[in-house]
């Protein structure tokens, strides 16, 4: 797919162009149509406000080795916000940590690829995710081993906005900068908005960075669509060894990249596209199409009638 | 309408249903009636049961964000302060979750919360072991001081609501999606710690919760046909458990077989298995739910297929049952 | 005990003279010292640090009514740190909330004072704690219920400086200030320690004020001995009806009246005196004494030997 | 001494205890041969069964201040990294506290942790209800994928400690105060899944766990002096519980008294009756435990008298056992 070999091994902050990586985002928007095409569900939304960031770490960012998902010294991805997952899948096939038909079985029953990650299923996934609020404990626990075995591996974690109103977020925040750990980077997607609404509305959370300073992180904005400024801060990280963790506050819209989703994301945070919606979303030209009728479902909203 | 409307169709709060109210609909009616009825949502003050309530009464809605405990601890600070406050929960997220602070904020405090623990059992089984919801009748039945109830339709539901609403101690009441269809016809009175009988039985009964309850019925009816009279009996009461209802059917039928949407280690049947043991009840008891191993992840639908939850994998057990000795 | 009759309104700020708090606090001290002797067993150093705290509360800032702790404008009063209740039961027992002689079964088998408070049996008490990091999640719903109720009584919560470790102290802390709970009022005890060791060297909570500042409150060290600042502090709070919460970090000594506890704290997070203890600290002229040999106990740390 | 240190003496990890290996000096002998042992322990890696570990290990150990849930998943997060994490926790805040944890980060995950859950039952009963443990066995047996087991003396801790460490799942301990008296004289060869039998019976035969098994063990030799002969069988392991033994109590005793320091609803007695009912065996079943209400708060001693958890109030229930019928 990337012209890799297996077993290569893929060097952190290695050339990728910015504009290859815009591209590659919006590639990747498109096949998480196609899978939640075929699955007939999926979260469009948030996956859609992490497509760049996605994009850069894996593509660019960090240290991975094709084909070889077990590498003791691949720097580790915890996706926090574990509904996102889909966003992950064409990314790992691409790394060949395991074969690209593995995707249209996304979703089915007994299906290794399913709608959060688990690591019993599918290679690559680093930890099991689906109830917000662990997976920053769980990137504590690899630092510190990483610190262990003197392997100088990053752990990077994603983590919604309104994951962070999990108290088990502090916590690990808390004991993240009091281990020292500068091989830890939190990354939140600050795509403003949660399950039933605005985030800040249901529950506030900023200053995002203000907050996480105060527990003792370096912690700093960007735009969280603009590739420039998201490899800029992931090509400055500190050195792992440092003493301080970094958090990087992306601001993100939920729904990037589809009109009416960045409009309604609320709606669309779990759905599928009905044939009216499908028409105005972006389509892949090799794009099977979804086999459902009907119009998006929203979960926690409500029902829609049509 | 596409296949993943069955899997998450929560209509219950929005929509009367079949007529009649649903939990929701019920919900906003005891507030307008009674103003110390507050709610709680962590995240799911725009979720059905909790809206159209939200839509009345903002001023008595209380969304935590995603944060469960806290939800559950506020609640309890509102009923110390004289209010009935409901928590609506994710079933994966309120007794896993919050098991400490129910039992200690709540049950140890004898306040009278209800939780509202929707989306049980597999309802959202798609999403991930992380979202099944099956240790949570082990774990409440564990906590003393604590009421366990499961309506299995929208009319048990607004039955049990309304009959508990002033028990002085916390309730958890163990709902699937909440939109089941309707099993009773009108409004069933219910008692504390009593089952509901659906069905009368001569040659096994089975004891069944939630969603369970529907499969069994329709097991039972499909075995009428064959002259093999199934007793039914709803477990809406999982705590008090109905020992007398339980002794009765040793008694009288021999066999019992529970079903429902739990691991089958400390669930319904566990809780019915120790009844009999202790009580020296010679009946032959069969247990069915989910197995005690790491479940598939899927569809409700297709789960259930798999795992036998079914009119007709229920049918299977009863002729298993039947057969025994 | 303080000259008023039952039913009497205590309002709030009333003037109690410093000398007379601080002696107070000493008096309180002593008082449970005497406690501890009678259950033979007890949380010295965690209650010491709050001595002052709780005089000046009980004795000046909240409004209260003599022998009536079911008003429902009182002022609540919640101690996150369960463990320190015993300081509590001196000053409950003078508000005429319960005779005066269940002070001798403190702690006996089915007594109503227990080590941790229990609202079913002790009058009084606003809340039962003995997990830490639950109570300022109940303040925020009787802080609320303050506000469906148009009442304008104010909600006190006493929380350790470990108890910060919790995840659902900064639930609540967000919580508070989304709300808008300018009603309610965390008062941390900085007493520096918590059961291992030094709380910031166990898990860094520094800095605290910081911390709540970052999470929406209005936030400030005071010396929590100083009756004089105490007094400030609380004389000055914001009307209940603003909308901002207040947090007021109480820097204290763990132990604090009792040079061997003071010196070593961590090993009277639980213990009681022995023969040698006992000749070293301070006692009230009344004092029974214990009838416990011995040398004191520690639960975390060690078992002495003697 | 003063009456207090029976309370929360925890000399475990401090010292030999009668000569042989205490959990903490166990713990870090394994810590010397095994450096992929790691000790995670919120605001408690001063206390005895971690402070050996950590005085010779000390860059292996985690404190996570009192902070519970993290320290569950920072466990998870080493055991996903090739260490083997033992998480001390104290009984009322580990299992009741971090089920989720417990059930999404290790159970979920089949990573090897190992809880130790230390102080559980009425250990630290003194300080209230908060501080009870008494429903973590109805907790942890609903969790597909857990192991649970409970040592009742050093000697069994030792047995237990070793023979789990490579297992690949995660294991829950239940611990009492670990500082127990010694029940096994040596080091007792335990096997997955199975009871260990401290005594043969004839005409009934007690299943106790924990502390319980101490009392039992008495019971059985007060009762041998009237020429009663009552098998006593140590649940040390929980799940998976040793259905054979269970079974073959039934059929050689017929009568079976469990004894626990849990609530009798959803413990190890709910479990054995589990086993009985399903598998119709018509044993006679009497459950002793601490009762599904409000317990008392005292020292648990007081308690255990209270509660006939005692010698005695064994004897008197295999009495009233052996009447029955
Ligand atoms: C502990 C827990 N509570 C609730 C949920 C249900 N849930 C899934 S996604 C979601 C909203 C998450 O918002 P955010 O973290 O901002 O992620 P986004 O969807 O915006 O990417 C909720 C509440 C969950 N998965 N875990
Ligand atoms: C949830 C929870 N975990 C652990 C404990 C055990 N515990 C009791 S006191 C204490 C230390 C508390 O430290 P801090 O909050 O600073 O209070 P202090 O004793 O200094 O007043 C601990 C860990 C508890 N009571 N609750
Ligand atoms: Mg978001
Ligand atoms: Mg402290």
């Amino acid at each position: 797919m990337n012209g890799l070999h297996l077993n290569d091994v893929l060097d952190r902050n290695r050339p990728a162009e910015p504009e290859a990586l815009r591209r590659g985002a919006e590639e990747l928007r498109l096949a998480i149509i196609d899978l939640i095409d075929g699955a007939g569900l999926g979260h469009y939304s948030s996956t859609f406000s992490i497509a760049e960031l996605l994009t850069v770490l894996y593509r660019r960012t960090m240290r991975l080795k094709q084909g070889d998902p077990a590498w003791p010294d691949r720097d580790r991805f915890l996706l926090g916000k574990g509904h996102a997952a889909v966003g992950l899948w064409p990314l790992l096939a691409e790394l060949d940590y395991f074969p690209a038909d593995w995707l249209s079985d996304f979703g089915k029953l007994g299906a290794p690829l399913t709608d959060h990650p688990n690591m019993r299923t599918t290679p690559g996934v680093d930890f099991s995710s689906g109830s917000l609020g662990h997976n920053l404990s769980v990137g504590i626990g690899m630092a510190l081993a990483a610190r262990l075995q003197k392997r100088d591996y990053r752990t990077f974690v994603i983590l919604g906005d309104g994951e962070l109103h999990e108290g088990q977020v502090w916590e690990a925040a808390m004991a993240a900068s009091h281990f020292k750990l500068g091989n830890l980077v939190a990354i939140v997607d600050a795509n403003g908005s949660c399950a039933t609404g605005s985030t800040s509305s249901v529950m506030n959370i900023e200053p995002v960075a203000g907050r996480f300073a105060a527990f003792g992180w370096a912690a700093s904005d960007i735009d969280g669509h603009d590739i420039a400024a998201i490899i800029k801060a992931f090509d400055t990280l500190p050195d792992p060894g440092m003493s301080v963790p970094t958090c990087i506050v992306a601001r993100t819209l939920k729904g990037k990249g589809v009109s009416f989703m960045e409009e309604t994301p609320r709606k669309w945070h779990l759905g599928f596209l009905g044939s009216e919606d499908r028409a105005r979303a972006p389509r892949r030209k090799s794009g099977k199409g979804s086999e459902h009728g009907g119009s998006g479902r929203r979960f926690f909203i409500h029902r829609g009638r049509g | 309408m596409g296949e993943a409307v069955d899997v998450f169709s929560f209509t219950a709060g929005e929509a009367e249903v079949d007529g009649g109210e649903s939990i929701g609909a019920a919900l906003a009616k005891l507030g307008d009636e009674r103003p110390d009825i507050v709610v709680v949502a962590p995240d799911l003050s725009g979720a059905p049961i909790a809206a159209i309530f939200a839509a009345r009464h903002p001023e008595r809605v209380f969304d935590c964000g995603i944060a469960e405990c806290n939800a559950m601890s506020v609640a309890a600070g509102l009923a110390a302060s004289g209010y009935i406050p409901f928590v609506l929960q994710m079933g994966a997220f309120s007794a896993l979750k919050c098991a400490e602070q129910i039992r200690t904020d709540m049950a140890y405090t004898q306040l009278p919360v209800r939780i509202l623990s929707a989306w049980s059992g597999l309802t959202m089984a798609y999403f991930g072991t992380s979202h099944h919801a099956v240790e949570d009748i082990a774990i409440t039945r564990a906590i003393a001081g604590l009421t366990v109830v499961a309506p299995s339709d929208p009319h048990s539901a607004l039955a049990l609501l309304r009959s508990t609403l002033d028990h002085p101690g916390p309730v958890f009441f163990r709902i699937a999606s909440g939109d089941e269809p309707r099993l009773y016809k009108g409004i069933p009175s219910v008692a504390r710690g009593q089952f509901l009988r659906l069905h009368e039985g001569r040659d096994a009964t089975i004891i069944a919760t939630g969603l369970a309850i529907h499969w069994a019925f329709a097991a039972a009816s499909m075995l009428e046909g064959e002259g093999i009279q199934i007793g039914v009996l709803d477990a809406v009461y999982l705590k008090p458990l109905d020992e007398a209802a339980i002794l009765e059917a040793a008694w009288e039928t021999g066999r019992i077989l529970t079903v429902e949407e739990h691991n089958v280690a400390g669930g319904l049947g566990t809780a019915v298995a120790d009844v009999l043991a202790r009580n020296g009840a010679g009946a032959k008891l069969s247990v069915h739910g989910l197995p005690d191993e790491h479940l598939l992840v899927a569809r409700p639908a297709e789960l259930h297929a798999h795992y036998g939850l079914t009119p007709e994998g229920i049918v299977e057990k009863i002729r298993t049952l039947l057969e025994a000795r």
